[in-house]
């Protein structure tokens, strides 16, 4: 049973973590809470289900070609209304982006309909049972290829130039262009690795729930920007452990607790967490020199 | 400026003794007055103090339901008891508001959204689990004791209430925190009574507001107060520019109006406000008033014919 | 205002958390109103008059909900239509009441929406009763004692009809072995359904919205769960084949009306609909139009547009024969009194398999 | 090597530079000095481009930057010191200097290379892994100073890099300047320890007002006393 | 109660075996200091010595691993920094920290935070006990801004003077709470000689005019030769000099660690 759930928790968290990665880089970069993340999520969803069903593309095109796609709808969106709003106050850009999911949600809604959607069963399901766990071949995969993404992420921060300039730009934007930072550049680069890492969710979301809708962003997106913030906001590590951690809890939750109390549980621990760890998990408490 | 005050209370109070007023117009007028309590007292929070609050849901919801909860169980079913079941709401709003300021102390910035998000995910959830007040069925039964004068008496108070607040030295407190709270700290404001203060004041205000929308829907259920109203209190806010008081009232009052006036659209309207919204913030990344303020709501002693 | 127009408000949820049921309710009014148009119109106060439907949206938000019933009462609609969330319904309904406009939910099954009103009717049937049939179908014709729920305990209707089926199931004798829950927007069931299959249920009955439904019983299979599952009202779109295909294949749910058992004028309207829109009416649809007919019916019999008088015949109506079945008002409850049917879906269809009369 | 003519700059709506003309040649150490707000630090800001200039032109080895970008310009060899330093707190001693070498794509960041700093900066060795938001005020000016060179640039410009360092690492910091000097570096400085930047630069200018108000020799501008009333106390 | 140990003149303040550390990094070590009223104390040392903690231990910004601080014959260590200040000791920073988005007056006005004396319904029903209150403070204020020659300058924001006037803000809102022990963190940094000079007569005016005790740190020996009666010299958080002003020179260990060997050049 426990190892059952581990593995339940484990799916549903590597969704969170890939989302919450977004919501962490783009955070890093900007100090902006992209709340358009969500929908950008959605749209990948949306966005597979095009190409597999009208363009009849097997799975292995889809997760690129999604990802590309929808790195450069966030390119757009961080081009036309991010980036002019960048010397403004930072509530301004939050509501900006706030704007931007819902119009994201509403043309959606307008455009493809209400109607929830059969997402197409990209890969043929196999269920594993090995005594009275089952596992499945999807399960598998999602884990599996979260795992990397977010390895691979990791490593391009810490150790790559690209990944520093992205945390120095965290810091301070001003003066990032005398060491030869293009910031532009840079902020577009995290966009798009953001928003494609959200499209990948999205389709890994169509390929374990395979039932998705216009506003199925919201939530998802709530829950992810909940995930960065316990792991530690800008912080990659702190997002994937937020997101994990946060499926664990859900799914524990409701597993071994009455399930009615299930968002009472989650998000109490939440706050039990920040009260304790006021910059979450990962989070190095900025500290300012007086 | 004391005379217009008066001369609009007895207008709204004329409306409501003989039912001047068309009644849908009259809803839509409450509706704002509601939407500028919420504003204005969240401004004192996300404007003033700069933290970035989202947790004026839960405020409203607690009020809400415990004015209902007075005003239907506690008190005789009178009008006249009205304004101590709202206040008891407000009062409930702020003990919550108390609550929530000690977390805050710790936490800043975007952490505090989280903890407020928290906050109303934890309030619908009781409130859904709660058995007496009808769970997600809502809370049937509350009488209709908002009206077009009580709705004025309590926006004006609240406008009085934060502007008097934040220009006096409590106020400075308050901006001194958003400015450089370290600073604040070593030039004598405590910043905990001062972040105590925002918070209790700002969720008291969300209480009434919450109070005054029951007893005006009559029905309330906990899904009104998720994290939507929160998004939409935020946009009022920032749409009319935070850190002023006629900011907060014309973003309530535009935004109540608009999406009002447009509902004929259908969806579309959802497509166009947003853009029309995100336009707005580029170009005037300050809301409409831009971070200036109206000179009637900059008491005397401290209008200096600010100098651009 | 036109004074050769019967205007009535349509007061849906076309933003919000359901829009399919607000474009559902929408659609269905609009095909009503083309369909007493085309016939000329309806005999009123000497003249005949056209139907103008005015429909707005209420973002699934009480307060636009009322704003908008508020609105309605303003333009002077002879009767409004909607809303259909009882969430929705429940405001709006409160400001029918107090402006004495009437107002006709075609969705809203929760049981206070008509007490003690005189202005507020319904088409559909309740939950209390529907929660009755779902429970005795189960008991007595699948013969099952031990049954399981899970249900969105964010949502009023799911979690009104889930405790209505769990009292009275346990009245009959059952027991229900668990009774878990879930939050709008949830995807993954899995924690819970693995403890209803722990709880060894032989029927898991699952009152949630068919967008979501599908989902869980996907779940439920791949954690083993074996037994039979039922549903209710809810699940009554067809979207729900083209989103759960294969698994669907024999489970029940109760509802307003079977598709294949249909009166003559059932399918003419299931046709003209599908004709129309593209699509098979979902029960919204049927039961907005069962809203409009009795509407249209008591217009008729009052020739008047005055709404006293409409109420008049309103409250007087017995045996309306609707899509969703025949209806009569009495003992002037707003409720209809009308049957339920069970259906099977069989080979990706929904198959009449029951009727149960109050 | 840079050749400024009638520059006008501001911020926003705020005029500061009237009109400022200045050239230093290659392989020189110019200084600019000036009343708190004469306008030095914007004179250099707009050099690096962190604000754009009104109008005037900006020549660096005969190209004309004015409208370049600012990474464009650091990438052309120029670095600049800013005042107030501008380190980055988030990361730690070592990642700022790695970063600096985005300027510069041929420098790929070696130990050598590294070290080369530490020893020439011995303060900022024991501190290489600490993050630099919890260096002190003199820590991060130093940093600072040796980020710049960390871009091997050709050019440099330093706004006040001796604010708030003690007496023996001003001395310090001028006897590096000098070296680097003598290495062939170019350098545009600004100083309020004007009598120590004067004894080590060849020429000076004096901005008053956003105007250039003098210009000379080091030595003509330490001797002239109206001048070393107002500025050299 | 601590005696006074010491004779006619008056102690004011005194820190015993003050220590914090940073991780592993000890940055204040044994740090010891007494202050007579009216004095003006020297802190100086190389970069990265520990001095700018030590205002930071004193006023409360962190707590000190050890010792106690003492002043004006109480505790004062581990109390939270509001509570500090408002017993008489006020600060400015080494790295200027204005309200920015406050004009001048404000700025100053809000130091008065910790000597309030209205409640809140004061200020909501504007009370004639508020507006007695508010008309002192601006009184107060606007008198220190007119001394220090901002008066013209008032309602303007803080952020948009220039970098002088705004060192001269942060004194004025320091002086505002009224202080006996002021504390400066490097007021001289960025100014050229001339304005170090009306600098140090400024700060010997603050003096006279508000009878406040001082100590500064400073990197600029012009300053504290003009300044100062006594100086401490850290190093890596150790003193390595405690004396008259006039003895720095003849220190060697202050000569190595801190002039460098070339002493005349380094006291321009
Ligand atoms: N970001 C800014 N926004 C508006 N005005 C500014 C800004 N920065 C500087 N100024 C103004 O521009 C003028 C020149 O400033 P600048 O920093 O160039 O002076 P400076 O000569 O470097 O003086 P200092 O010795 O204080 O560094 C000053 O009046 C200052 O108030
Ligand atoms: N929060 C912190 N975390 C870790 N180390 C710190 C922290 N704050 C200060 N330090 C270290 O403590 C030492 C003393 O710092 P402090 O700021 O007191 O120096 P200072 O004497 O004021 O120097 P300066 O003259 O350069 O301002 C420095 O080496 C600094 O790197
Ligand atoms: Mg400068
Ligand atoms: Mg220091």
């Amino acid at each position: 049973m426990i190892v059952q759930q581990a593995l339940n928790a484990l799916q549903l968290g590597s969704i969170y973590a890939l989302i919450a990665l977004g919501y962490s880089m783009v955070y890093g970069v900007l100090r902006l809470i992209n709340f358009a993340h969500g929908d950008i999520f959605m749209i990948g969803s949306y966005a597979a289900l095009f190409l597999a069903v009208y363009l009849n593309m097997p799975i292995a095109l889809i997760l690129p070609l999604a990802f590309c796609a929808v790195g450069l709808l966030g390119v757009t969106i961080e081009r036309l209304a991010y980036r002019p709003l960048r010397t403004a106050p930072r509530a301004s850009a939050v509501i900006t982006a706030l704007g931007v999911g819902l119009f994201l949600e509403t043309i959606t809604l307008a455009v493809v309909g209400p109607e929830p959607k059969k997402f197409p069963a990209l890969i043929d399901l196999n269920i594993i049972t090995i005594g009275a766990f089952t596992a499945t071949n999807i399960q598998i995969i999602i884990i599996a290829v979260s795992i990397a993404l977010m390895t691979a992420l990791d490593r391009l921060i810490a150790k790559t130039k690209t990944g520093m300039a992205m945390r120095a730009l965290s810091w301070d934007k001003t003066y990032a262009p005398l060491f030869g930072i293009n910031v532009d550049k840079i902020i577009s680069f995290t966009f798009a690795i953001g928003a494609g890492l959200a499209a990948v969710a999205g389709i890994f979301v169509g390929l374990a729930y395979p039932i998705i809708d216009p506003y199925m962003g919201i939530i998802v997106g709530w829950k992810a920007f909940v995930s960065a913030v316990i792991g530690g906001i800008g912080n990659v590590k702190g997002a994937v452990v937020g997101g994990f951690l946060l499926g664990a809890v859900e799914i524990l939750s409701a597993a071994f607790l009455p399930s009615t109390y299930k968002d009472m549980i989650v998000f109490g621990l939440l706050l039990i967490i920040l009260l304790f760890r006021p910059s979450g998990l990962f989070g190095v408490p900025v500290q300012k020199k007086v | 400026m004391g005379l217009l005050l008066v001369a609009g209370f007895a207008a709204a109070f004329v409306c409501d003794t003989f039912n001047l007023a068309d009644q849908y117009l009259a809803q839509i007028i409450m509706y704002i007055g509601i939407n500028v309590i919420l504003t204005v007292s969240l401004n004192l929070v996300n404007g003033y103090m700069g933290e970035f609050s989202v947790g004026h849901a839960a405020f409203m919801a607690v009020g809400a339901y415990a004015a209902s909860f007075f005003s239907v169980s506690v008190f005789p079913q009178n009008p006249a008891f009205f304004p101590l079941s709202l206040f008891a709401g407000g009062i409930c709003a702020a003990f919550l508001g108390f609550m929530i300021a000690v977390p805050a102390f710790r936490a800043r910035d975007d952490y505090l959204a989280i903890i407020t998000l928290a906050l109303i995910m934890i309030t619908k959830s009781v409130l859904e689990n709660l058995p007496w007040f009808g769970g997600p069925q809502g809370y049937h039964g509350i009488q209709k004791y908002t009206n077009l004068s009580g709705v004025y008496l309590c926006t004006i108070a609240s406008i009085m209430v934060i502007r008097n607040i934040v220009y006096s030295n409590f106020g400075r407190g308050i901006i001194a925190v958003r400015d450089d709270e370290v600073a604040a700290n070593l030039v004598s404001v405590d910043t905990k009574q001062v972040k105590i203060l925002a918070f209790v004041i700002s969720s008291f205000f969300a209480g009434i507001a919450g109070g005054l929308f029951a007893h005006l829907i009559q029905f309330i259920n906990p899904r009104t107060f998720s994290i939507l109203k929160s998004t939409d209190i935020l946009l009022m806010l920032y749409l009319g520019g935070s850190g002023t008081i006629i900011g907060s009232i014309l973003g309530a009052a535009i935004w109540t109006v608009l999406i009002e006036a447009l509902r004929f659209l259908g969806i579309w309207r959802f497509v166009f406000a947003p853009v029309a919204l995100v336009m707005l913030m580029i170009y005037r990344p300050l809301g409409i008033m831009g971070g200036r303020e109206w000179r009637l709501f900059i008491p005397k002693e401290n209008d200096h014919g600010r100098k651009k | 205002k036109d004074s050769n127009v019967i205007s009535i408000g349509v007061n849906a949820e076309l933003t919000g958390s359901i829009p399919v049921a607000g474009k559902s309710c929408v659609n269905a009014a609009k095909m009503a109103a083309a369909e007493i148009n085309d016939q000329g119109g309806i005999a009123v106060d000497g003249k005949t008059m056209r139907v103008e439907i005015l429909a707005e949206d209420n973002e699934d938000k009480a307060e636009s909900a009322a704003a908008v019933a508020q609105k309605f009462v303003s333009k002077g609609v002879v009767a409004m239509i909607g809303p259909n969330a009882s969430r929705n319904a429940v405001p709006a309904a409160i400001v029918a009441e107090s402006n004495k406009l009437i107002m006709i939910s075609p969705w809203s099954t929760i049981p206070k929406l008509t007490e003690k009103k005189k202005y507020i009717y319904r088409s559909c049937f309740t939950d209390d009763f529907q929660g009755v049939v779902v429970s005795s179908f189960i008991y007595k014709k699948l013969k099952a004692r031990r049954a399981a729920v899970l249900f969105d305990i964010t949502s009023e209707y799911n979690k009104g009809i889930a405790e209505v089926f769990k009292a009275e199931f346990i009245k009959a004798g059952g027991a229900v072995t668990a009774f878990e829950s879930y939050s709008t927007g949830d995807k993954d069931f899995s924690a819970q359904l693995s403890k209803i299959k722990a709880s060894r249920a032989d029927v898991l009955f699952l009152p949630n919205y068919y967008n979501e439904v599908p989902l869980q019983i996907q779940q439920a299979r791949q954690q083993g769960l074996k037994g039979m599952i039922v549903g209710s009202d809810s699940w009554g779109s067809e979207e729900i084949l083209t989103l759960g295909k294969d698994i669907m294949n024999g489970l029940y749910f109760t509802t307003h009306y079977a598709p294949d058992m249909a009166t003559e004028k059932a399918k003419k309207f299931i046709a003209d609909y599908e004709a129309k829109y593209g699509a098979k009416p979902d029960d919204v649809a049927a039961l907005t139009y069962d809203a409009f007919g009795m509407l249209f019916e008591s217009v008729k019999k009052a020739k008047s547009r005055n709404p006293e008088n409409v109420l008049a015949e309103l409250s007087k109506l017995s045996n309306f024969p609707g899509v969703t079945g025949t209806m009569k008002f009495s003992s002037g409850s707003g409720s209809p009194v009308k049957s339920a049917v069970v259906i099977q879906i069989r080979d990706n269809a929904f198959k009449y398999y029951d009727t149960v009369n109050p | 090597m840079l050749v400024i003519e009638n520059l006008h700059a501001g911020y926003g709506p705020i005029a500061v530079l009237h009109g400022v003309s200045l050239h230093v040649d290659e392989g020189e150490i110019v200084t600019l000095i000036g009343a708190n707000g004469a306008g030095k630090s914007t004179t250099l800001r707009t050099i690096s481009r962190l604000i754009p200039a009104a109008s005037g032109t900006i020549l660096y080895k005969n190209e004309n930057i004015t409208r370049c970008k600012a990474h464009e310009i650091a990438r052309r060899g120029i670095a600049h010191v800013p005042e107030g330093r501008g380190i980055f707190g988030n990361l730690t001693v070592i990642e700022n200097l790695l970063l600096a070498t985005f300027a510069n794509r041929t420098r790929s960041m070696t130990s050598p290379v590294i070290n080369e700093l530490f020893d020439m900066f011995p303060l900022l060795g024991d501190r290489r892994r600490q993050l630099a938001s919890t260096l002190s005020g003199g820590e991060q000016q130093i940093l600072a100073i040796a980020r710049a060179f960390a871009a091997d640039a050709d050019f440099f410009i330093m706004d006040e890099p001796s604010m708030g360092l003690s007496p023996i690492l001003v001395k310090n910091v001028f006897s590096i300047i000098a070296d680097i000097n003598r290495r062939g570096k170019t350098i545009l400085l600004v100083e309020q320890n004007a009598i120590m930047a004067l004894k080590y630069s060849n020429r000076a200018y004096v901005l008053e007002n956003g105007r250039i108000a003098a210009e000379g020799r080091s030595e003509d501008i330490t001797a002239n006393e109206e001048l070393k009333k107002a500025y050299l106390g | 109660m601590i005696m006074d140990e010491k004779n006619s003149t008056k102690l004011l303040f005194r820190v015993n075996g003050l220590s914090h550390s940073f991780g592993g990094l000890k940055a204040v070590s044994n740090f010891n200091l007494s202050v007579d009223s009216g004095a003006i104390w020297g802190i100086l040392g190389p970069n990265g010595a520990g001095k700018t903690t030590v205002f930071n231990l004193i006023t409360g910004v962190y707590k000190p691993d050890e010792g106690e601080i003492i002043f004006k014959n109480e505790y004062i260590d581990g109390l939270p920094s509001p509570a500090i200040i408002a017993q008489g000791i006020a600060r400015t920073f080494q790295n200027i920290r204005l309200f920015k988005s406050m004009s001048v007056l404000d700025n100053v006005r809000t130091a008065a935070y910790g000597n309030l004396s209205y409640p809140l319904w004061s200020a909501v029903f504007r009370t004639r006990q508020y507006h007695n209150w508010e008309n002192r403070v601006r009184g107060s204020s606007s008198a220190i801004l007119e001394k220090f020659g901002l008066a013209d300058r008032m309602h303007e924001q803080a952020a948009s003077l220039p970098y002088g006037q705004q060192r001269k803000i942060e004194l004025a809102r320091a002086l505002l709470s009224k202080p006996e022990l002021l504390l400066l963190d490097e007021p001289g940094a960025g100014m050229n000689p001339a304005e170090l000079h009306n600098l140090a007569e400024l700060i010997l005016w603050v003096r006279k005019e508000f009878g406040v005790t001082i100590i500064l740190i400073e990197h600029r020996m012009q300053l504290v030769v003009k300044l100062c009666d006594y100086v401490k010299v850290l190093d890596f958080g150790e003193t390595i000099f405690d004396g008259m002003t006039s003895g720095l020179g003849q220190s060697e260990a202050v000569v190595k660690a801190y002039f460098g060997e070339d002493q005349a050049d380094a006291r321009h």
